[in-house]
């Protein structure tokens, strides 16, 4: 055995514990609605709690930069749990996305300069030219929508075209960029304050996770790593991303069906609760099984990563696949199991709903990870 | 103005046995009456739709189109049910309203409930004043506690001093910010089981007792409200059927509740699909083939709806009670709302994540109106809005269980 | 109104009355499993039950070649009930596809020397070369399998090559052949008794529906109609044969879910009728929903192929997607509620299922009907 | 002949805790007796499997391997269950079976039953017949109409001069023309509650007031049999935990049913889904992408069942109960194969309608053997078996009902 397990292990629930207890605190239902709906990008005072108490921001970067040097799996808990509370901020795209991009393009430099600030929150920084739509649906193969040429002989490199859905780029005070050039794909340090640098925030229906376009025009750039630089960071990306996004979707989807379960034994129709009903309970068990096997599925994706198994690349798919679908259909379930009041505003119910939207959609549709594993063959 | 007159007369009807007479009258007044181009009302912003229903429902009340099954003397044109199938048709091709938001409830609803089980005073007084937009009418019927289980409602009215007097809360009332009266089930006698204790009033909004708030739903918007009633009162007359007998006349309300749905809705439904083609799939190049086949799916569906409908219309027309079938019916659009909903979540990817706040303009549920912008963000809105579709006018559940006690004859469940 | 109706006539209500009452006395569930698993080809007292008492072998014959004359939806609602009773035998290939052949074919010589005799029930023949997987999985379009060459200048025809799944080919008289020609599609007649003819029973999952091959060697053969009578007969043929196996489909959908109604309302467990629990409530619900909905639409596109309508083409692809996929959940259903009686040999059940299997591939499979649908856009 | 003594010791096997060592052994084992090849049982014809079996089980036995979990007094080998469950993982990657037809229900399921629940007399008596075939066992549980409600058995089964007097009907019971004896579910009080007077039997089967008859499936075979009881007897000794005490003895023995199935199902399953990729997917050219995400949807499938069993591993090695969870897995699974074989039907198109007969040969339920010819005719048949996976060992709506209240709480139905 590799040591890759599909279960959490004793360390693991207890951090699950811990940082359960902690957001459950700032995440309320109107905490989140407010948030979805007001003009702050995020909370700082969560953000706060999960720099100091919780040591969640640099969690998995590096200890030779600051951070808590953990495996994927233990990121994946914390992951879960943000799913689970509709975290809304800039941990993934600092925490996940740039420290992976950095840590992958095996710049030691660029690692000694940012990541410290950013394990300590100082630094907010986010991940552009991952074009999540292509043609695969999968992010970054072709997808690099910047380019960049060297110019003038002084080493600057130039970043111009457009990079869509970036993920909280308002208030980010660096940009890892990827980018085509000459010989193949580079992969880029700027920042929001550089000539020629446009950030334009999305409309979106997902209420909690704020996307971006950047436009680069000739915007002045720093290159990460040697001359494949780009395409390790970019190789690591495809394939962290879509689980640690799996995780957060595992947690959102708990939430939901923890939700459509109470409120069936609470609400009584017909003279029983709800929940006592084959047609309420039958659905929530079909959500539970879906849930149970995608989570499973994305416990040992994570590890499977983590000890770069060989079959590490299929269960990148089992899980992005396997967890949209189960957060999908237990938002679905939610709304179902609450009628009328899961269509109103004020329940955070549509806030879940939005994010497996959105999520679904993101580092690759659930169809399109199937369409790879189906053409792959056995391994 | 009541223009019976212009209708075909009862002559004319027999010889127009298939009303093909009257759909080529309904079809000119369309034709003079629509700008060139027309594609229907979602294509107009929000403030043209508003104008557009005034001089629209201005217009069909004139050609006395808006009341066309209720009888002459009430104003309306006395005409067959295969006529108002047919205007409903024509209105729905041509992506018009057959009159103003609140009219489903004063015209289809409350006119045609009065009709059955009104008293001769209630017909002569309120049903002119329906068509005359004195009262504008909105549903008092669902409850929060209540949910699927009507029968549970708990608003209250006691008849004190010869005023019955009313506390409680409804939910769910669409238009209510635009109505003046609300017809309200309420229970009337709580010492008997649930069903033989509720009776159905005539209450005015424009009173002190009455506190009317906009409900936000999902998608943000506020088209209905909540309705909260504090000693509200109407008079003791202005009960619909029977005191404590309102069971039977609650439910042969909802059966008028967009009674010809069966007929309009799958061509309705046809216009969305031919969107969702037309942004799916590229004349010139290749289309994936499981968006083709998705999409065939959806087409498929519609036209066995659009079956499932001409079917029950034989049925009406015939003068057959539509009855479980029409559970039937419901159950199949809300699936299929909601899957081509999230076909189009599919088709547009990315663009339904990002898509603006153009929303779904004045839509009457469940279809988008035709004309709607075809955009991501009116899709992303529609997908929204689908969600409540399985929920409202009786969930799925209890559309199943419809079906299989009243269709199929299986055993109810033990309570 | 195009006269086009969804829904059953009076005289076609009074037509199911009577052969549903004539039929339950011959289709008894041992009695279709004997047949199913017997020598005989089909049970000649019932043939002869069709053919006098009921008058179905030229039900939809022109009446000028001795046939009834009935219109499509009266056909459909015999089909309905041959497909309720499982009935196995040639009245498909003679009754529907080679009378349909010859009419399309508009050779009225040919009609006039055969039809007679096959309304009679004397002459059973049935269509070869009409290739049912093919691409686009629908019949005939470059389906013809068997090729034809003038020979000798005397004006006969030989047929070279292979016809697969041709239907009811044991105990054919006559074979109506689609072959290629130099000049297209050609349509010819010929018998089991010519030089160069070999018919081979297949073997099959549908044990009541027997298809064989038929192979050429330089068959003689007769061609039917002018120059493009082939072609001629074969659009026909692509459109009434999809829509005839749907109704018959759609009888074997209301079978199936009546008998699980029945055993629903029979079968006690937990103390209670099993048909009282919503888990079979529910499922039995769907059944029905998807069932009325195929019948609605096969019914009316039997109405809208007699009337030519302009959206013939659209409901022939959605009547047989609906009522395969109907026939295929009903069948399933049935098994699901019997439980482990439904899994025994002696019990119906599995014959239904087995047709619905063979039915959906047969004539297009739904998914390549829903993919014509998806593709033509509006009518 | 028991050789335990070649098993590890004690000692060896601290060292051994992760059970590599183990695993080299059954390796090693697989690699020498196995022939050049070898891709599978399934890839064997029907006289040809019989006698592999024979042998195999012979190999098994000689080297500990056949009860490895039961103590070593009573033949068996003393092994952890992890090491139980990497001689399963390794028997099924290499597609031999873990023993003979019956040894399903002579060694997992009576065998440890008998240590959880015998005495010391029935454990010391039956399991070395176990283990050397002088006892062959089969399972008496369900009942025509008992069907999905076990404890609404009718057999019974009276003490009558120091001897069970048994007469009732089974059915279901699989390889009973194989066995020798059955263990037999029979209502022995039915003046209590329908679980409270419930024992488990030990009856020979070669008695004359036992008829045993074969029960033909949907596709044709007949590895079932009915058992008719008329007066049939067994000792009065011959009963399996307390009189009247037999339900929680049959739930556990349930429980023992393919306990190692979390484990090795999704490894046949993946099997199954190579061969229909192979069938499906033309490496040299285009395949159709509908066809290509159904595959991958199924293959996402077999690695999420993958998953769920690997998660019970781990509770079952670290000795917690995995419950309710089983539910989730066997519906889990029991969705995967009709959903499979049902691609399969679409892939093969007409050549599975006019499949041959060679079905699938000495299967065992659920999944095909290992080196199944990928013929049309062994999908055919698989897609036909798969029919009974969401009805037998507890349908998909008692599992649904399991999950729903053992695992999320949710309230029983009122009866």
């Amino acid at each position: 055995m590799t040591g890759v397990s599909a279960s959490l292990d004793d360390d693991q629930i207890q951090l699950q514990k811990t940082l359960r207890a902690a957001l459950s605190r700032h995440c309320s239902g109107p905490a989140q609605l407010a948030l979805a709906t007001g003009e702050e990008d995020f909370d700082p005072a969560l953000w706060k709690l999960l720099l100091t108490e919780l040591d969640l921001v640099g969690l998995a970067a590096p200890e030779r930069f600051g951070g808590g040097g953990a495996p994927l799996p233990v990121l994946g808990v914390a992951l879960m749990e943000l799913g689970r509370a509709l975290y809304s901020g800039p941990y993934f795209s600092s925490g996940v996305l740039t420290t992976q991009a950095i840590v992958g393009s095996g710049d030691e430099a660029v690692g000694a300069e940012i990541l410290p600030g950013l394990c300590r929150g100082e630094v907010l920084a986010t991940v552009a030219g991952l074009r999540d739509d292509g043609p695969d649906g999968l992010p970054g193969v072709g997808g690099v929508v910047a380019t960049a040429a060297t110019a003038d002989g002084d080493g600057t490199h130039r970043l111009t075209g457009v990079a869509d859905h970036v993920w909280e780029a308002h208030g980010a005070h660096r940009f890892v960029v990827f980018a085509s050039t000459r010989d193949g794909v580079g992969c880029f340090l700027t920042h929001p304050d550089a000539p020629g640098m446009l950030v334009e925030r999305l409309p979106g229906m997902d209420l909690t996770r704020r996307l971006s376009r950047v436009r680069f025009a000739a915007a002045p750039a720093r290159p990460l790593g040697a001359l494949d630089g780009g395409s390790r960071a970019l190789a690591r990306l495809r394939r962290i991303a879509p689980v640690c996004l799996a995780a957060e979707q595992i947690g959102g989807a708990e939430h939901c069906l923890e939700q459509a379960v109470d409120h069936a034994k609470r609400r009584h129709q017909f003279g029983r609760p709800i929940g006592s009903f084959q047609a309420v309970k039958h659905q929530l068990a079909s959500v539970l099984m879906d849930v149970e096997a995608a989570k499973a599925a994305t416990v040992f994706a994570l590890g499977a990563l983590e000890h770069e198994s060989p079959d590490a690349a299929t269960m990148v798919h089992v899980a992005k696949a396997a967890a949209s679908d189960a957060f999908f259909h237990a938002a679905g379930a939610l709304i179902q199991t609450l009628g009328g009041i899961g269509y109103t505003w004020e329940h955070p119910a549509h806030l879940y709903l939005r994010r497996a939207v959105s999520g679904r959609a993101q580092f690759g549709f659930p169809s399109a990870h199937r369409r790879a594993l189906g053409a792959e063959g056995g391994h | 103005m009541n223009t019976a007159g212009a209708a075909p007369t009862g002559g004319d009807r027999d010889v127009d046995s298939d009303g093909e007479m009257f759909r080529a009258r309904v079809r000119s007044l369309l034709a003079e009456n629509l700008p060139a181009g027309w594609s229907g009302i979602g294509a107009l912003s929000d403030r043209e739709q508003e104008e557009f229903r005034t001089r629209w429902r201005g217009l069909l009340h004139e050609n006395g189109l808006l009341a066309v099954g209720w009888p002459i003397e009430y104003g309306g044109s006395g005409l067959s049910p295969r006529e108002q199938l047919i205007l409903a048709e024509e209105c729905t091709t041509a992506g018009v309203p057959q009159g103003g938001l609140n009219d489903n409830f004063g015209v289809q609803m409350l006119g045609s409930t009065l009709l059955r089980w009104g008293t001769e005073e209630q017909r002569r007084y309120y049903l002119p004043r329906i068509l005359s937009q004195q009262d504008i009418w909105c549903q008092g019927f669902s409850e929060p506690e209540a949910g699927s289980d009507l029968a549970g409602i708990r608003t209250r009215a006691e008849l004190v001093e010869g005023r019955w007097v009313i506390n409680g809360q409804k939910i769910w009332t669409s238009y209510g910010h635009l109505a003046t009266h609300i017809f309200v089930l309420c229970r009337t006698d709580s010492s008997v089981p649930p069903h033989r204790g509720i009776s159905l009033l005539l209450c005015a909004l424009d009173q002190p007792g009455i506190d009317l708030r906009p409900l936000r739903t999902l998608t943000g918007e506020a088209e209905f409200n909540e309705v909260f009633f504090t000693d509200a009162e109407c008079p003791a007359d202005a009960v619909v059927g029977p005191v404590n007998g309102g069971w039977p006349v609650a439910m042969s309300l909802l059966g008028f509740e967009r009674g010809e749905a069966v007929a309009t809705l799958a061509i309705r439904f046809r216009k969305d699909w031919e969107r969702l083609h037309h942004l799916a799939v590229d004349p010139e190049g290749p289309t994936d083939p499981v968006i083709v086949e998705r999409l065939g799916r959806s087409r498929q569906r519609v036209e066995e709806l659009r079956c499932l409908g001409l079917r029950a219309v034989d049925s009406w027309v015939a003068g057959r009670d539509i009855g479980a079938e029409s559970s039937l019916h419901k159950l199949f659009w809300s699936e299929w709302i909601q899957e081509t909903t999230e076909l189009a979540l599919d088709v547009l990817g990315m663009e339904a994540v990002t898509a603006g706040s153009d929303g779904l303009r004045g839509v009457s549920f469940p279809a988008a109106e035709a004309g709607t912008p075809n955009t991501a963000g009116t899709w992303a809105d529609y997908f929204l809005r689908a969600r409540a579709a399985t929920i409202y006018a009786g969930s799925s559940e209890i559309q199943r269980n419809i079906i299989a006690e009243r269709m199929l004859g299986l055993p109810r469940e033990p309570r």
